[in-house]
């Protein structure tokens, strides 16, 4: 059976990433899961070992590494079984913005901080009033003696606590066009009237910091803007691609995490004085799920391929974001079950797993979302 | 045959409504829930007012009601508050064992402690006769004379933190087998001989403190013993079946309505959410799910108040209802979008008490095994 | 509040399983469901026992009883066959509309030869206000007068080949617009003017000859003119959901029962199917979901008989019947394996008489339409 | 997105077929239906213009195609709504035995006759009381005076009335383990003691002949031991991956004919006035299945290709199995619901379509089977 054409380099580079993780993440984990939060160090710390914005080309200090690089560090993140180092948001989900969109010297700029994590990146779309419907949000971005002054609140912003740079999306007032008002804006933490907020208290991804973000005459300058004014919603939505596709593999990722565990616990833990896999309904139950996730993921590898090869795979990276988000958290609820009572206690892994995945239908675009782009492709 | 709830059912409905909406409150819940603590006083003001043993005799100070008053009581609370209501009501669970198994002496003792909100009780898991052996008994008298001395470890107790009453049934050793004949030990966490062990961090219930205890050679003073009727164990299981049934169909219910109220006041796309087609159809799948399960609890309850022997009903209405709980307060999360993930707006307590409900419950295949074993009965060759 | 049938409710279950296990032919009834025939002679039978009209009252030869006991003698009748039974009650229930509609003259008329075996009834299903318009209402008067003429096509009359009335609401213009007056037309096949299409060839159900009638220039001389109350139609639509409901959930019944059967009798791999844990477990939730939707159902009809107005009950009784037949059905093949998919075995039957059950009851999506509606009430902006 | 890699000449193989199908089975099959029976003709005919067999060798007359002319026949069949002309398993399940296992002689013998559709073959291997477990199956072959006698029924055979040879189990009463005791013999029609039983009438497949099979102290020649005696078990066992993927293969197949059908419908259907893709829930409905077909697909691919190469897949075609006859049947349910009370009738094409499809969760192996292999496999 066919698995993505990994080369001895991405092997390597997967084995060095691990070992990292292995001794200066996971060791930490249930501390920062305990904290609400990660230090600052470890963006800084995985940044200097170069797994950080490994996509960024060689002329910006990156590594200029194709997007299985990408997919190994996600995979690689969710073993550590926490949410804090949010590093896909950052390093593919956000900078691409700047790569994609920003100016030569916004470039220079930003992105050598970028990737040995001096700096960390949010993205500001969503507010309190519109959550999937983007065209209703109303912070505003208006030119006042050649500055932008920027009013407004966003809110449920990863990395909302850490970030230095925060990619905004605001519209011009004077722009009737919903679609055509947007644009997106450089702004820098410790611009006077942007503000962070408290952070946002969650089910699950506690080691993770998601605030509001508050901009109160905020004035930021005209040079700030990224890419074409105007341009905002087509930047959001062609980036919304990669962002889907990587919380896909990431709800995969922690499916099988969870499903591994499970076969290896019901493989020694005992039930009626014999190991739980004798029982043919624990035996059925773990096939199924193994069978859902070797389904799912040939379609998550022809989607990564040719999401790599650059076709238009808006529709099926919307299907791989429902259908997986919605399985990974079958996936949860029957391995909770088949665990038993030992996974009513926290000490047991894979609930942590189970409160994380829980977000993975809702971000990203709500699979509801998700569902309603499928339909118009399909010209229904 | 009526199938409709009668005047006094609806008062006591009512009346835990009424008590719920008074004194069980938000902020305080998210408390209870984030720090692990248990709602003291608004059990205290429930058990005055008779909501704790509704279904027991009164002339221990019970209510003198059935299971479905019980269950009708244990909804409403869970309805309004998931956390809280599943706290106050398990804490009188161990009081089942109390009436079963109890000398009469224990049952004029302690019943009315429990009823009237002076002991809070819990349940060693390990201890129930339900089939949940996946950690297997892990504590034995090994000694059958009145004054043995008791080492060992008792996991998984409910509500065991908070607990002034733990009942364990201690099944006799003899020349070194196993007998059917025990005893009854009544401990609390301050018991001379005991440790309490290191509390679980639970996934939800998190109100009601999940602990250990260590034995070391705990005096069974109060031993009587005697052989377990499969009668006496049933009806435990089931009024256990059946409170964890009430539980999870309130918390299902509770979510049920968080969510209803949010989509008709929230808009996206210039209307509101409960305006959506599929949004509706969600919601009424949600509330099909719901009325099944409620249907079949109120039926079980009632069967168990008629003194029908049946093993299979309360089981059945507690697989459907934690099942209901879980994939409802899954959904409601859903229905409010990124707000349901936040712990302010409380769905997201009401999945994870729900999950809590369903795995405390017992292991889902344990009770399909039971399910089938009264529908298939005997095979013969 | 009682959850149990009382000896009365009871008894007719008994009388009407008697006389579905003395009667039923399981020859016949394959060779009715192959050739389309309905089975005139039990139906006959059936009517002078009483278990046509049970519901209605008894100065027309009803039988005075609720719509649980109508609920009960379905259920049974097609837990022993599904096509049998289904064809049996089906028969009758056009006249809830003659109930609801008919002219005193015509109450005293036709529904004791209804009830009294002597006449069956078909539905036109696009006369019912059931919101199942995804045809169209085909068919409508063109003229308030009293001796107006009506040409049109009426689709999807369910056993319109065999009946001998069918009621037909034709709803009036005037001026080019439809009013809310209509008068009920009581059709048949035979009428003068009448022409029976073609036979649908349906997947299941195939003891009820569904067709179509094509009508030219027929007088309606019957004709009184009414505005339906929405009280009167809601209560053809609950006892059409209740009815389809317990003819599925007897389906249902039936489909589980050859399958435990069969899995006690059969043996693979040295032992009974039914020692299988996977099978047991699947038996325990097709049990499951049989019983919720008996809970359910009951509740429904009690709730029906007892003169609540509620538009949802039966409705959910419905969706979770129909999809509870169909699902337990097709398990019950899985089960049987090769033979569940010959006709020899049934349960194939039991699929196709459950799906056309389902079909038949409304579009999904409408009848989720109707529960959120009375869910979520009228939306404020 | 990737699928089969199809070249020009499939691409033509399958437009000539779909011609032929077209002209020559289309237009006949709801008179088939009726009959519950398919004419002996149309075999020789598919047969004669180069349908049957395509993967036979050309030294056998045959034109020696690769498996993906299978897939498309297959895919092709599923179209004409009907599963009468089971072709597939005559070319692509019953051949491949004697071309396997088959002597030079036998070869020679029988399949210029199977490819040209004269000779219709079928394989017996259940019986009575030995559905799922194989190993407790009864018919006997003895050696007796230089011949092999032959004692047993064997029942659900497919291609049961039509068949001209049958690949027929049998066990050596002399031989004591079950799974050495089984070889395959070739039992052609006519013999004295074989005899064909009634048609078994089913819920669907209606067109399509399944018979019991009765014999008799039937006698053949010793030479008609096809591979090597006792082999029988590890023989079924090898062949039935070919069969579980082209019955998954099929399955999908139907489900797409279903959804599409549907989608057609739902888009010219008016609901309230309007077309029913017009209804969220409707979009919604078909967006879910459109996706669960997709996924499906890329993992069935993934499947083909690895089948081709020759890597052992029981596990994955347990899978596919297991899940694509699961998912068609869930399809065929959700359409038969969306399009309504048309759907009630016999006339509405997806009804058959959906009382045939039920079927595949049994054949070839029931679904709790595949279950069971898929566990061996993971060393549950």
């Amino acid at each position: 059976m066919k698995t993505l054409p990994y080369t001895e380099s991405h092997l390597a580079f997967r084995s060095r990433l691990r070992q990292f993780l292995k001794s200066e993440v996971t060791p930490h984990v249930d501390q920062w899961e305990k904290d609400h939060m990660i230090p600052r160090e470890i963006w800084r710390k995985m940044g200097r070992a170069g797994f950080l914005c490994t996509s960024v080309p060689e002329e910006y200090g990156g590594l200029g590494l194709d997007f299985l690089y990408s997919v190994i560090v996600n995979q690689e993140m969710a073993r550590t079984n926490h949410a804090g180092l949010m590093a896909y948001l950052h390093s593919d989900i956000v900078v691409p913005y700047i790569l994609s969109y920003g100016l030569e010297v916004q470039k220079k700029k930003y992105l050598p901080g970028c990737i040995n994590g001096d700096i960390v990146t949010a993205v500001a779309m969503t507010e309190p009033d519109s959550g999937s419907d983007l065209a209703s949000m109303s912070t505003s971005a208006e030119e006042i003696d050649g500055q932008v002054v920027i009013n407004g609140n966003k809110t449920f912003i990863s990395n909302g606590f850490h970030c230095d740079l925060v990619i905004l999306a605001a519209k011009d007032p004077l722009v009737k066009s919903p679609h055509k008002a947007v644009s997106l804006y450089i702004v820098e933490d410790g611009t006077p009237g942007f503000k962070k907020g408290n952070l946002i208290e969650k089910m699950g991804m506690r080691s993770q910091d998601t605030a509001e973000l508050f901009f109160n005459d905020c004035r930021i300058p005209k040079d700030n803007l990224l890419g074409q004014k105007g341009a905002g919603f087509v930047q959001l939505m062609k980036k919304l691609q990669q962002e889907r596709l990587l919380v896909a593999i990431l709800a995969v990722s922690m499916a099988r995490n969870m499903l591994d565990w499970t076969v290896e616990y019901c493989r020694h833990a005992l039930q009626n004085q014999e190991p739980m896999t004798k029982s043919q309904a624990t035996r059925f139950a773990l096939v199924e799920m193994e069978t859902e996730l070797k389904v799912g993921t040939a379609f998550l590898n022809d989607l990564v391929m040719a999401h790599m090869e650059n076709e238009d795979v808006t529709a099926e990276t919307s299907m791989a974001k429902y259908w997986c988000s919605e399985k990974a958290n079958e996936v949860a609820n029957r391995c909770l079950e088949l665990v038993g009572r030992k996974s009513a206690s926290e000490d047991c892994p894979i609930v942590r797993m189970w409160r994380d995945v829980r977000i993975h239908t809702i971000f990203a675009g709500t699979n509801e979302i998700m569902k309603n782009i499928i339909a118009k492709s399909m010209k229904l | 045959m009526t199938y409709s709830l009668d005047k006094s059912q609806k008062a006591i409905q009512k009346a835990a409504f009424e008590f719920a909406k008074g004194e069980f409150d938000g902020d305080a819940a998210r408390e209870s829930d984030q720090k692990g603590i248990f709602p003291e006083v608004t059990w205290s003001k429930a058990a005055e007012l008779g909501f704790i043993g509704i279904h027991h005799p009164e002339k221990y100070s019970g209510g003198g009601l059935g299971h479905l008053e019980h269950v009708l009581i244990a909804e409403v609370f869970t309805t309004s508050d998931s956390t809280l209501g599943a706290a106050i009501m398990l804490a009188g669970l161990a009081s089942e064992w109390i009436v079963q198994f109890g000398t009469d002496t224990q049952k004029k003792m302690l019943l009315p402690e429990i009823y009237e909100g002076r002991k809070k009780t819990g349940i060693a898991l390990d201890g129930i006769p339900l089939g949940n052996n996946d950690d297997g008994v892990s504590f034995k008298n090994e000694n059958s004379s009145d004054h043995s001395l008791i080492t060992g470890e008792l996991k998984h107790v409910i509500n065991g933190k908070d607990a002034e009453i733990v009942p364990v049934l201690c099944y006799h050793f003899e020349g070194g087998r196993l007998t059917d004949k025990c005893s009854m030990l009544l401990l609390d966490g301050k018991s001379p001989g005991i440790t309490m062990g290191k509390e679980y961090s639970l996934l939800g219930l998190r109100a009601t403190g999940m602990t250990s205890y260590f034995l070391k050679n705990v005096g069974s003073n109060h031993i009587h013993i005697f052989t377990p009727k499969d009668n006496q164990l049933l009806k435990i299981q089931s009024a256990f079946y059946l409170l964890m049934a009430a539980l999870a169909l309130g918390t299902a219910q509770g979510a049920f309505d968080r969510a209803m109220a949010h989509v008709k006041d929230r808009e996206q796309f210039g209307k509101k959410l409960a305006g959506f087609q599929v949004i509706q159809h969600k919601l009424a799948r949600m509330a099909l799910q719901i009325e099944q399960s409620r249907c079949l609890t109120y039926i079980a309850a009632n069967h168990a108040d008629s003194k029908k022997v049946d093993t299979k009903m309360p089981v059945m209405a507690n697989l459907a209802a934690t099942k209901t709980a879980v994939e409802v307060s899954y959904e409601s999360i859903q229905l409010l979008g990124g707000y349901g993930y936040t712990t302010e707006y409380d769905v997201e307590r009401c999945y994870r008490d729900a999950k809590a409900l369903q795995i405390l419950s017992g292991h889902e295949h344990e009770l399909l095994d039971q399910v089938s074993a009264g529908l298939i009965g005997r095979l013969h060759k």
